[in-house]
């Protein structure tokens, strides 16, 4: 049957423990197509996973540069755009300028990783295939989910599902697309 | 658990989100725009109700009329000055004595009570504008008047807004013309007349000094 | 013809819409009559004054004006002026050139003389007065009085149209009673027929008068002044056998006694003294002697925190040591009583340094002290040989006929049924008169009472015909000033309201019918002038003053005194003296928002009068400030606020007149108590009295808080060892470059040495810069608005301080704390070195006035502005910005005078000239203590003032580099005083 | 702050499995157990919110003379209350974000509504600039857009660097408390059965899934977000105070300012956070996971920024004596003898005085004793702010222009009306938000199992 009709199969763990366990046994296996829902960061998995994606803290640092040179810009431009004496002070007053300047590098600096992220995490997305799965509310509880997604060239409905189920999972579930 | 949201839902959430982003930054563009726009300036909007249809465009383009026969102060002080009835009937005492267009004009003398005319080029009050400074240096009725000449009515030329003011006040020489040309409309420089920083020089303007605020606040 | 126009319009309407009164609606009414049928016949029936006004050529415009270029005059920025409307003049004299302000010369009256001033008139309508610079009183100075001046033109208050039996009536109405009654005087040759004035100098009304008396033989002229010229009169007929009027020349003095003379303090001769005084004092620093001033005073005045030695007795005690000093000199038997040890060390001093400089020394001695006591003072002048010198005797000024009687005269008569008609001129006798005659209880008793004002007061209200005074600025008429000269009043504009002018007054009296304002003063002058009429005529209303009509001094010998001796006074009493109020004077300027929100020079205090007295009397009674007491002088009592004023003497209590009000106006009425209740007859100026404490308190606004400086160098001192102060050799050094000032660099330095605090800055600066009135409650939350303030300080012993004032304009700082602050460049620098205040630009964050330490800005609260109706719009001046709602405001250095001064030099092409830009404070300044100008022009006065020993900078030690900078007063008291 | 001794032994009461939690925790907005407290409270906060509203239009329609202010003291309520709000709202992202970086475990049971408290604080903070200028309806002057006057903003004034520092820290905030929410928002989501929630959670939760590559990048936001968060509530502060400290007013210019407002702040904010907690978890008997261990570090915590703030009282005076400048001791001698000596002694005594019972390991963990003592706090925050301004307005340089400040009706109007400003929005957050966070506890949780699974 073609693939498309799959998006993969849900394997449901009662702790981080098993679950890392399980998706190491998978890797093993030789599938790469892995992912896992957890109600809480584990941090084993990005191992497991072979997860590595640094692009969020770019994001924050260009924000930060950003947010640097817009403050200096605009507060030379103003004064350079109409120069007036005030108090006697210089018109490009760095040492008064570097507020401002703190400030909207924190501002961008934190606008860009958050907008960021949850661009690259393709977010908002409210409709997606593994909310279909019957117990997939409870990876937001007290479950933790392994997905092997449909794509994997090693994907194969009934032979990944059994495979699946000598992990140890509580259920099994075959998601569609 | 199934799903809540349709496929389509996610579009909606994602047209809603650029929409919302699209608003702001035209709304924004939209305001700062519309402050310049004629229609808050008041610049080049249809001319005020006039007691009297004056036609500056009959008087100055085809009479010939210098500006300073009827705003007779504009060199000395700081307002130009609208003509007393008595200079409207130098002529019409004369001339279309009984046109029934003028009539206002007439009772007005009779009476001996003002014509009231509407402000067309009108400040904030807290704006000092002096016409006897401007005339000295060499800046033309025409710069802020606009071509009067061909005003059949009177209108708002220019926006007079700060802006307007600052542009010459940053930088007089291109608006400078010799002191004798001020009233002329249409003027332009040539080879033979004195460049704007020559006239600079010349009338002492001081340049850099003009846009402190005092000059026009107080 | 215009009779006839006159039936078809409705003078009626017009009159009430003229009454009405208030600001645009006010004008627009004007308007709105100019287009109406037979106005101008009406006018002439109506407005003699204003149709002659309009003949005239150069005032052709005022009552069109009045109508039309309000409107064009730009009320600027009061609510929302109509600037969408322009109307020209139907027919435009030549010199006027709209926008700009015309000047012309006229006087305004103050006690029967007149301070001849020049008007600034903006469209038609007058803003600003000041002193008249060609005359040789004030030369340009003027004082508060006639600052306001302007202000009680406007005031919506002024009675605006006749009232019989307090019901609106016409002049016309008035002129046809007045017909039976000329008949009714005629038969009986004027018995019964009575005339009531204040002190008169106008040779018009002096001239109408005697023609008025020679007409009706048995009437009787009454002449009253709740101040004038006190107990001078008597005085000099004890010296002189005759009256006569003491002149001082300060210039020439070199050491002066003062006995109670408060010779600087307010009053008319305040500023022709201030210049003098001032003139003696700034020479004499480079070296040609100081002057020393001895000054005896039971109440600090003016002179006194001036003087080298201050000596404190009772106002009682005065009379003995004016003896003891005329006894030491030889002209006088020695005093019965003995002096105190301290009073005799200033007595044996004064009379030294009055030896020492025989001929260049003055006795003065206080008007309200007893005549024979007076009468000492042009003894010890003639043998000091001062007369002529620093002091001169002249014919008197104030009119003062053989007939004429005074106030008590007309009381006994009135109660003896001999009066059946009293006419009242300008004078309001039911609220100042002595409390001891009770002139309100027998005025009823009079069948025809007549009364001519500028207010509907206190005798107004008690008399069948009320009729409106014109004010002095809308009038013709004359008077002369201080020194004699006579001065020229003409109109400036017409009539706001439907008053006429005394002249005219008087002439209906004599028999005229609707007598046009002018004429009677021209009769004057044309008898006067003779043939050149025209000629001098015109010079006159040119000048302001008629030349060389000054009085000559006579030469008189003065002859020796007998002194009755001093009644006993109880223990347990005090000495009350009455003085007039330095705001509104004996009350007449009562209804001037400008005076009653002008601080008292030495309390600070505003909108109230007080019962001062001595540190050690409230000591004694437990008083603190705005207790109530209650001062009783024989059965009479007046219960008023207990103010403690340091350096009182102990058992002296000084009431202030002009309060206590009850029909002066909205403004004043209700404010303060009315000392004239304790007044007796026979002396008006000190009694014996009693002291009483009485429950409860009185809510008391004052500007100024804190009175002692010690410990803090704002106000420095040098002295004879230490003539210079310590001055800065190199400029502080700043973490900034220094912002360069190519062109003008203004800056103003003040002579603390010269000032005498009499605040004639602070209400010129308040005519000028349209500064808002707050009124009590919120001057007392520390909201006032002037943007000058005289801050008085005192050092030393509470029973003896020093005082000081010190005007604190804002400082013009250079590195400016408060404009760094400001979020939105609403407050920043120009090229010339001003701390501009943009209030168009300002959101009000009030940041700048947090960070300024000098506190000199002003911020508007509330929308401080007149009603959008109110007529005292028209005394703004169009050239500054009247401030709204929620804006910071600040002393400006008079900055559209500045501009004014630019444009004339730019138009010319040349630079500003040193004396060309005269900020409004310091042209009003009588002792010229304000000197303005270009730091960068090494020979201005200004910067010469710089470079003086005596230079010093307000909080130096911020480094603040402020423009506004001060030179040390001159600590001249004798070694074993000064501390 | 060492809390090593907390750290060792367990936070949460050990037993509590993560599905109770989870429910425990998304039950409160989905099926909310104290409705009557919740709706009386709101009643009450709804009242000082009108109140709020009567009196900025009587300060809009006559002017801001309508509070007692005067020259010179032309700074009192309004800007006194704007610092006190603002020091408040700085205790939400310090405890949030500080301890998050240094892996406190025990913050999670409490972030969630200290960062909520620091939004609404920052907001009432945020309308006082507005409300105390002359003419507020120019406020948009402060910010730099092309107008037609081309004037721009001033970029010297403190008062420009506040608007910019405020606005930073509220959006900021905002994006840090979101953020953290949108994980709980999910599993809300997913308790719900109503559509009505469902939709309500399902929109805001952007449709969160717990991928663990989501988590990942979540985690590296998060985090950075924190680190950037916490200078900035330092910068904000420092800011504040230069408000003060960049005049020459005596008091005022001084250099201790900076560090003196931040630990201020902290202080107050530490203290009302306290305060939150014991009513939130009373309120939905949350005993079980804020637990008197929380209460009793918060006490600890309280004490010690409460006794550096101190320190900050100390060096002032210390300094003015030092610098020997004639204003200077004028100032402090005015602060304790002058006329307002009680709002210095007042701050003193409420601030120092009662915080010293919080040595006493018992009274930390006595909820209403730590309740009563961290109002104290608040009030004696209060009380210093005032002191602050007043003290130092109303006897500058010049004796002359020495003056006095009365607060007016409206000033305690305006005042007690952003208390309404800050309670209504916050009581709706926390009806329909999860109070705390769900999956943080959850964490904390897990990890502690694991370590007493290994011990």
């Amino acid at each position: 049957m073609p693939e498309s009709t799959h998006y993969g199969i849900l394997a449901e763990f009662k702790s981080p423990e098993t679950l890392v366990e399980a998706a190491k046994r998978a890797r093993a296996r030789g599938y790469r197509e892995l992912d896992a829902f957890t109600p809480f960061p584990v941090h084993e998995l990005d191992d497991v996973l072979r997860l590595r994606d640094r692009r969020v803290l770019w994001f924050g640092l260009i924000g930060g540069a950003v947010g640097f040179a817009i403050a200096l810009a605009m507060q030379m431009f103003t004064n350079f755009d109409y120069p007036i004496n005030v108090g006697g002070r210089p018109l490009y007053p760095f040492s008064a300028f570097a507020v401002v300047a703190f400030e909207l590098t924190v501002l961008f600096g934190a606008l860009f990783p958050a907008v960021g992220m949850l661009a690259i995490n393709g977010l908002p997305r409210l409709n997606y295939p593994v909310f279909a799965a019957s117990r997939f509310h409870l990876a937001s509880k007290d479950r933790f989910f392994l997905c092997i997604k449909a794509h994997d060239p090693r994907f194969d409905p009934s032979q990944t599902r059994r495979f699946m189920q000598t992990l140890g999972a509580e259920s099994v579930e075959l998601v569609p697309a | 658990m199934t799903q809540i949201f349709s496929p389509a839902a996610d579009t909606w959430i994602r047209l809603f989100l650029a929409g919302g982003a699209a608003v702001i930054c035209v709304g924004t563009a939209a305001v700062i725009a519309f402050a310049r726009s004629d229609y808050y300036t008041g610049a080049r909007i249809h001319p005020p109700p006039q007691p009297v249809p004056f036609s500056h465009q009959h008087h100055v383009g085809g009479l010939g009329i210098d500006c300073r026969y009827c705003h007779s102060s504009v060199a000395e002080g700081p307002r130009a000055g609208l003509p007393p009835t008595h200079t409207c009937m130098t002529c019409h005492s004369q001339i279309w004595t009984n046109a029934p267009m003028l009539a206002p004009v007439r009772r007005s003398l009779a009476d001996n009570a003002s014509l009231t005319w509407q402000r067309v080029a009108r400040l904030p009050e807290y704006v000092y504008f002096r016409h006897d400074i401007h005339i000295a240096k060499g800046v033309g009725c025409e710069t802020c008047h606009g071509r009067i000449d061909r005003m059949a009515l009177t209108y708002q030329a220019v926006p007079l807004t700060m802006e307007f003011c600052l542009d010459c006040h940053r930088d007089p020489a291109p608006r400078l013309r010799p002191r004798d040309r001020v009233t002329e409309m249409g003027w332009k420089p040539s080879e033979a007349t004195a460049s704007g920083q020559e006239l600079v020089r010349q009338y002492g303007v001081r340049v850099g000094e003009l846009t402190y605020c005092y000059v026009c606040h107080r | 013809m215009k009779r006839q126009n006159s039936q078809t319009f409705d003078a009626a309407e017009a009159r009430r819409l003229l009454a009405r009164g208030g600001g645009r609606r006010f004008w627009a009414s004007l308007e709105e009559l100019i287009d109406q049928d037979g106005f101008r016949g009406w006018l002439e029936a109506e407005f003699p004054s204003a149709a002659a006004v309009l003949t005239e050529p150069g005032r052709r415009e005022i009552l069109k004006l009045m109508g039309a270029s309000f409107l064009l005059a730009g009320l600027g920025g009061c609510g929302e002026t109509r600037s969408d409307l322009a109307l020209p003049y139907v027919d435009q004299p030549e010199e006027i050139v709209p926008g700009m302000p015309r000047f012309y010369a006229t006087a305004v009256p103050l006690d029967g003389c007149v301070q001849p001033v020049l008007a600034t008139i903006h469209a038609g309508r007058p803003t600003k007065l000041d002193g008249n610079p060609e005359h040789p009183v004030t030369r340009g100075a003027s004082d508060p009085f006639t600052q306001a001046a302007v202000l009680q033109l406007y005031d919506p208050d002024r009675s605006q149209a006749p009232l019989r039996d307090g019901l609106p009536a016409t002049w016309s109405a008035f002129q046809d009673e007045l017909i039976a009654m000329r008949r009714d005087w005629a038969a009986r040759q004027g018995e019964g027929l009575r005339i009531l004035s204040g002190d008169i100098t106008s040779p018009t009304l002096i001239r109408q008068l005697r023609q008025l008396l020679s007409e009706f033989p048995s009437a009787k002229l009454h002449l009253f002044e709740p101040i004038g010229s006190a107990l001078r009169p008597e005085a000099a007929r004890l010296a002189f056998g005759r009256e006569m009027d003491f002149h001082y020349r300060l210039e020439n003095c070199d050491a002066l006694v003062s006995l109670g003379d408060d010779a600087l303090g307010p009053g008319p001769r305040q500023v022709l003294h201030a210049r003098g005084w001032s003139q003696r004092r700034g020479e004499s620093t480079p070296g040609q002697g100081r002057v020393t001033m001895h000054v005896a005073e039971s109440v600090p005045s003016l002179t006194g925190t001036v003087a080298s030695t201050r000596l404190i007795c009772d106002a009682s005690q005065l009379a003995v040591l004016a003896q003891a000093l005329a006894a030491e000199l030889g002209v006088a038997a020695a005093p019965a009583e003995s002096l105190g040890e301290s009073e005799h060390r200033w007595m044996t001093s004064a009379a030294t340094d009055l030896r020492e400089h025989r001929g260049r020394s003055l006795l003065a001695i206080g008007a309200h002290l007893p005549p024979p006591i007076q009468a000492l003072a042009p003894l010890v002048n003639d043998r000091l040989g001062n007369s002529g010198a620093t002091v001169w005797y002249g014919e008197p000024v104030r009119f003062s006929p053989s007939g004429a009687s005074s106030l008590a005269d007309l009381v006994r008569d009135i109660s003896a049924g001999a009066v059946d008609t009293l006419i009242v001129l300008d004078s309001n006798p039911a609220y100042a008169a002595p409390g001891e005659l009770a002139f309100s209880d027998v005025l009823p008793r009079v069948r025809e009472r007549i009364h001519l004002g500028l207010y509907r007061d206190e005798t107004a209200h008690l008399c069948r015909w009320h009729l409106p005074l014109a004010h002095p600025l809308e009038s013709w008429g004359d008077g002369r000033a201080v020194d004699g000269s006579a001065c020229i009043i003409q109109p400036l504009l017409a009539p706001l309201y439907g008053g006429r002018t005394a002249p005219q007054f008087l002439a209906m009296l004599l028999g005229a019918v609707d007598p046009p304002a002018e004429d009677a003063v021209r009769e004057t002058w044309a008898n006067a002038f003779g043939g050149d009429f025209d000629v001098r005529w015109r010079r006159s209303l040119h000048d302001g003053f008629v030349a060389d009509s000054a009085l000559q001094p006579i030469a008189v010998t003065p002859r020796p005194v007998d002194i009755p001796p001093r009644p006993p006074r109880g223990s347990d009493h005090v000495d009350v003296v009455f003085a007039p109020d330095p705001s509104v004077w004996d009350g007449r300027f009562a209804n001037v928002a400008w005076l009653q929100e002008l601080p008292k020079p030495l309390t600070k205090l505003t909108w109230d009068n007080v019962i001062a007295v001595s540190a050690k009397m409230a000591e004694q009674m437990q008083l603190a400030n705005g207790d109530m007491i209650e001062v009783a002088v024989g059965d009479r009592r007046v219960a008023g606020a207990a103010w403690i004023m340091p350096g009182q003497a102990r058992n002296t209590v000084a009431l202030s007149l002009g309060y206590g009000r009850s029909a002066a106006g909205k403004i004043a009425d209700g404010l303060g108590y009315s000392a004239y209740s304790v007044r007796s007859n026979s002396d008006g100026w000190l009694a014996v009295g009693s002291l009483r404490r009485v429950g409860g308190r009185q809510p008391l606004a004052t500007t100024q808080m804190h009175h002692r400086t010690d410990g803090f160098d704002f106000v420095r001192e040098v002295s004879a060892d230490h003539p210079s102060l310590p001055q800065e050799t190199h400029p502080q050094p700043n973490l900034y470059p220094p912002w360069p000032y190519p062109r003008e660099a203004w800056g103003m330095a003040i002579d603390l040495d010269l000032c005498i605090g009499c605040n004639a800055c602070i209400s010129a600066c308040t005519a000028e810069n349209n500064i808002a009135v707050v009124g009590k409650e919120q001057v007392a939350m520390g909201r006032e608005m002037q943007w000058l303030r005289v801050d008085r300080y005192h050092t030393g012993d509470i029973d003896d301080p020093r005082f000081y004032f010190q005007p604190v304009p804002c400082m013009h700082c250079e590195k400016a704390p408060c404009e760094m602050g400001c979020p939105v460049h609403a407050t920043v620098h120009s090229p010339d070195g001003i701390n501009q205040m943009v209030y168009n630009r300002c959101i009000g964050t009030r940041t700048c006035s947090s960070y300024c330490p000098y506190k000199v800005r002003r911020f508007n609260w509330f929308d401080y502005r007149a009603p959008a109706d109110s007529p005292t719009h028209a005394a703004h001046n169009p050239d500054v910005t009247v401030r709204s709602r929620g804006v910071m405001e600040k002393c400006t250095y008079c900055t559209q005078r500045i501009q004014a001064a630019r444009v004339a030099a730019d138009k010319d092409g040349r630079d500003i000239r040193e004396g060309e830009v005269v900020t409004a404070c310091q042209q009003a300044c009588p002792t010229t203590a304000i000197v303005f100008g270009n730091l960068n022009d090494p020979e201005s006065a200004v910067a010469k003032r710089r470079r003086s020993g005596r230079h010093f900078v307000l909080l130096e030690e911020l480094g603040t580099r402020p423009r506004t900078t001060y030179l040390a007063r001159w600590n001249d008291a004798p070694k074993k005083d000064s501390s | 702050m060492s809390l090593t001794a907390e750290e060792s032994e367990h936070i949460l009461p050990p037993g509590q499995s993560l599905g109770d939690v989870t429910d425990q925790l998304a039950r409160i907005p989905l099926h909310f157990p104290t409705r009557r407290r919740w709706l009386i409270a709101l009643a009450l906060s709804s009242l000082l919110l009108l109140l709020f509203f009567v009196a900025v239009t009587v300060l809009f329609t006559r002017g801001v003379g309508v509070w007692g202010l005067d020259i010179p003291v032309n700074w009192a309520f309004a800007i006194h209350n704007y610092v006190w709000w603002l020091g408040i709202g700085h205790a939400g992202t310090l405890i949030s974000a500080l301890l998050l970086l240094m892996g406190r475990d025990w913050r999670n049971s409490l972030n969630r509504f200290a960062e909520t408290m620091t939004l609404f604080a920052v907001v009432c903070a945020g309308v006082y600039p507005i409300l105390h200028l002359g003419r507020p309806w120019f406020v948009y002057w402060m910010f730099p857009y092309p107008a037609t006057m081309q004037v721009w903003p001033q970029f010297r004034s403190p008062l420009e660097w506040d608007i910019w520092a405020v606005l930073t820290y509220l959006t900021v905030s905002v994006i840090f408390w979101y953020i953290g929410l949108v994980p709980d928002l999910a599993a809300a989501r997913d308790r719900a059965r109503r559509p009505g929630w469902q939709t309500f959670f399902g929109v805001l939760s952007l449709g969160w899934r717990g991928s663990a590559i989501h988590w990942m990048r979540w985690q590296q936001a998060y985090r950075l977000i924190a680190a950037l968060a916490v200078p900035l509530v330092v910068s904000v502060h420092s800011e504040v105070s230069l408000l003060f400290a960049a005049s020459q007013i005596p008091g005022w210019h001084s250099t201790i300012f900076p560090p003196y407002f931040v630990l201020g702040a902290a202080f107050s904010g530490f203290a009302v956070v306290s305060m939150i907690a014991i009513a939130i978890r009373s309120l939905f008997h949350l005993q079980n996971l804020v637990t008197d261990d929380h209460l009793d570090i918060l006490g600890k915590v309280l004490l010690a920024t409460g006794l550096m703030t101190a320190y900050g009282y100390v060096f002032e005076v210390f300094d003015a004596f030092y610098s020997g400048g004639v204003h200077e001791v004028q100032t402090v001698s005015d602060r304790f003898f002058g006329a307002y000596a009680w709002s210095y002694w007042g701050a003193v005594v409420f601030n120092f005085i009662f915080l010293q019972a919080l040595w006493w390991r018992g009274v930390r963990r006595t909820p209403w004793a730590l309740f009563l003592i961290a109002s104290s706090v608040a009030i004696g925050m209060w009380l210093e702010r005032y002191m602050i301004l007043v003290t130092s307005l109303y006897r500058d340089f010049l004796v002359s222009s020495w003056g006095s400040y009365t607060p007016s009706f409206w000033d305690w109007a305006t005042y007690l009306g952003t208390l309404g400003l800050f309670m209504v929005p916050f009581l709706l957050v926390i009806r329909v938000f999860p109070v705390i966070s769900i999956f943080e506890t959850k964490e904390v949780l897990h990890d502690e199992r694991k370590e007493a699974s290994r011990a």
